[in-house]
């Protein structure tokens, strides 16, 4: 198995295939997102902002980015 | 914007003296108007509304990031953080659990305590399944959350939100985004009677006179955000309802004079000229 | 406060900008509210009162001099008539005859050519004797007094009134010394589309609420004596009702949302979590 | 007083026609005011009372017998079931388990499974334990009983109450004894619109204008006690509340005239003379 | 429909016994409803709404036959004058003269010396000019007419024309045609107080609440014309008027309970089970 | 002079050309109004009933035909 | 053991002294109340009517007799 | 005719005796009575403050002293 494998997650509801072995922290800035005003939700657990760059994306995950917009 | 721990806003202090401020969870609040970000024409307009409202606290929803986004909106782009208290809001959620969840995202993101709690029970109405914002307030506080609630005119309700912990209840004046003022004002001012909690008024205010007649009832503050979005003139409307909250703030502590049915006059009687 | 001409106050500049201020006769005045100096209980709180108002223009009485005095009750005695403009009234007057003698006595005490006209029609309800009031506006305006008519609701009289060459048209919100408040905004909305001259509300307003309520109507000014007077704390009231006023004013200029018999919700419908 | 099966009063047919009634459970009514039997100066006034009224329907309550009894107090004694429909209430209680066991005796006493559901959630202001009356609706749905519900004015609460099966929702116009009429007409027509079962607002109503404008929101019927047993006649006020009433439903049915902020003339302004 | 003079009407019987009927002129009124005739969709909907409302007099206006006539528009044609009191109107009219000449043709055309005076100041609120109408109200009495004044709210002018020598006085409840309902209830309140004629509240009322509350006032009767002519179904509405007519004058000699911010049980607290 | 003569008068509003020496009562024949419903004003005078037959239309007259319609 | 042995019984709330070996039609002919009139619920059960005359009232009951009076 | 003639004057509704030939500034004096805060109308007529040194009070004068007091 390589690097060059993909996998397949579920991010903000919709299916994506990525290269595997990336971290949360290499997706975020893949996808230009800041992410000290972004939230990352992984398999209904909370990240801690800290573990971006550890913690690997895996094949299967759930994934939700989510932040603060305009609400009352 | 002072932060030190105050029992200023709870309950009210009325008779001479400055009036001290709106205490919720850590924070003491100058103003007693927080405002609502959304809906706002452009985010200029919410910028400068928001400013011009002298709200120290404002709140904020929880939503995805719109990953193949053309216009930035995430909102912390335009408000500073360090010049707001930012409420995330649980706003759109049906259920205790998806409360709670949302609630959990807000304070990661905001690295805040403080959540302005939303259990709907009908969509039409917008109004509150009271039952599932109780259940999800109790597991919030467990998990120190300084829960805002947002609930109906029932007194009972209130209470029990109280009792569940809850930093401050939060019932409305009428539906969210309906704008027809305070309907019941027996309600709002037996809520207050009968709370130790600051009692927020959330939702309803249409106009400046709204909000000073809910302060009149001797509530802590007034939550809005479709009066101001909404207005031809929203950053004018803000000015308004600074005014307006303040206004009705200090007439409660004033002391208004009694009604009467028939006139008095305002000049002498005596020393008329023959 | 300026004394240069200037028709600021006259109809409503509505939009953005500035409010350019009341103009009354010579006058324009950069506060909307009128105070009388009636029924305080001393006169230090009256002055407190007053200037806590931020009232430009105050209403006096005229009356005969307690000869065997033991107390000075002359108000000018308490207030700097360089600060403010007096507004002498021709209250307690039940005949146009007897108007007209205040009238002049006012101007001749005063050195002024405004009058607040008041002609009594009914003791218990101290509502005006519209007939008189039109007969004694008349004689004073050709004598060149700013007049300043007390009236009812009635759009014809209001009408009648400027007719004859009123300055400004005051009619009340309800009966005097009532605080019942704005009791018809339909007439007062009324009157005020249909008049060109300033359309002040005198007498009934009890409340911050009340004066807010009432100049969102888009009237050009309020008058107001007892509910400063017989507030617990006049001076506290007399702030909320400065505020009042122009968070109603304010209000007004902005345009508020539309009323709804349904809920919006306020914060993003998309971009929920599943 | 028919009893056959009728889904009459189920919803509001409007448009011409007589109107067919109020079904509640296995009755259907010709009178849409329910009237309670409490607080009546004296057993005489009370029965002359229900009669003017005009009601078929009336509530009583389940106490002890006073076994050291002067005077008789028993309502039977008073009323005659053959005439009346009895609808036993759990006023007083305070728990699901109080008011079931208050509404098993009450079937016991009156050979009937009409109850008049009340769990009070605090004393002062007599609002309902909606969660605890959602409760005891639940067990004695399932006995079979046909559960008329008070609730307060929460949209949200009176379709939980539709969904457990009660037989009529019963919000209130204002607190119970309180005599403060319709205040919030928004929610119970809200209610109305939403339920399928009949809508019966339950307390609040002082005087014949409260009831007119309550049933003008569309609801199938009013109950009432306070407002007959403490008007100074009580009989001339229960004919009052009686035709009040029907003038409410059949202007409802009859469909009002739309409201205008101007005047319209209602003589033909053709064919003046020169 | 009795004709014999008789004071009932004036002022009002309160307490027990039945209620004595609106005293007008000659007549002594059973109803103390006034139908107008105008803006039916057709005639054979006028009549029997009229005959639906137990109005016992209606009122008609004046105006040219037209004599290239395709359709009969003439009001007798349809209303038996033996049946109704014919109340000849003189709307339209915008001064004195024309009134009087109104009603001098109104009592040749229907042989009575009633006339319902009609002076109109202003054509956007349809609101009387007072000084006009208290002129023809004299010319008419010292021609032997029977004059019912329409005015507005203001007490003093009330007074004045009942000093003038009119039968009744008929000030509105909102302006003619609006629907409005009444707006001011402390000036009708105070009207009818201070009057010993009969005082009619004449335009406003919209829907039958509007008509109840008004009679709750205590005054004697209550015209109305748009709200039957202009309801869904004219027949209907004018049933339900009829009632609320009757239901409010019930309910204000029947003497309501008081009104109370707080809330007081209808059942017994005592003798609870344990 | 002749009965053919004709008169001008001006009748609610419009002038009208009518033969001469005709009574109200026969003008109001002509013109199918029954008289018991009506009111005739003849230069601001309002004329009795009973006098319909024997009061002339003259020439320059004006004249009010009126009566009830439906009002409030 | 005789029908002159007391039971002791809580009655509406209040402690009583009764003659044992009572029915409940018993009781209720001694209070004067008509047992049409009234429901008896004995140590938390509703007792139907057709059984009055042969329950028994027993030592330690705790009996509430309950009727309809005025409410709203 | 000497200085210590007096003449009855109404003023501000009361009968006063004054000593005659006063001046009405001279009244004012007696009174002590601000003459800049009051208006002083003499039988129906207001007087110009010019004019208080040379007006004498006349036997029979209705005199009003007036001046602003609190009013609404």
């Amino acid at each position: 198995m390589t690097e060059t494998t993909a996998i397949r997650v579920t991010l903000n509801g919709s299916a994506r295939t990525l290269a595997a072995g990336k971290s949360v922290a290499g997706l975020l800035r893949e996808l230009e997102v800041h992410p000290g005003l972004v939230v990352v939700e992984r398999n209904g657990e909370i990240l801690r902002r800290e573990s971006y760059p550890e913690v690997r994306v895996e094949d299967g995950d759930t994934l939700e980015l989510v932040h603060f917009v305009g609400g009352g | 914007m002072q932060t030190a721990r105050s029992d200023a806003g709870v309950g009210a202090v009325r008779g001479p003296g400055r009036d001290r401020g709106l205490a919720i969870g850590p924070h003491v609040l100058g103003s007693r108007l927080i405002a609502g970000t959304g809906k706002y024409r452009d985010n200029a307009t919410m910028v400068e509304a928001i400013e011009a409202s002298g709200a120290e606290m404002v709140t904020v929803a929880v939503r995805r990031v719109d990953l193949d986004r053309s216009v930035e909106e995430g909102v912390l782009h335009h408000l500073d953080p360090a010049r707001y208290h930012l409420l995330p809001n649980t706003a759109g959620c049906y259920s205790a659990e998806d409360a709670v969840r949302y609630a959990r995202l807000g304070r990661a993101a905001g690295l805040s305590d403080l959540v302005k709690l939303e259990v709907i029970g009908d969509e039409r109405t917008l109004l509150p399944d009271v039952a599932a914002t109780l259940d999800a307030a109790r597991v919030l506080v467990s998990e120190g959350f300084h829960v805002l609630a947002y609930t109906n005119e029932d007194v009972v309700s209130a209470l029990r939100l109280e009792d569940a912990g809850c930093a401050a209840v939060m019932p409305l004046a009428s539906p969210i985004g309906s704008g027809l003022g305070l309907v019941n004002p027996y309600y709002i001012r037996e809520i207050k009677r009968r709370l130790s909690v600051p009692v927020i008024v959330d939702a309803g205010v249409g106009t400046a006179s709204d909000a000073c007649v809910t302060m009149e009832q001797g509530v802590d503050g007034v939550l809005m955000n479709t009066a101001l979005a909404e207005a031809r003139d929203p950053v004018r409307m803000a000015r308004a309802m600074r005014l307006a909250v303040e206004a009705g703030r200090e007439a409660w502590l004033a002391g208004r004079m009694p009604r009467r049915e028939w006139a008095v006059p305002s000049s002498p009687t005596e020393g008329m000229i023959d």
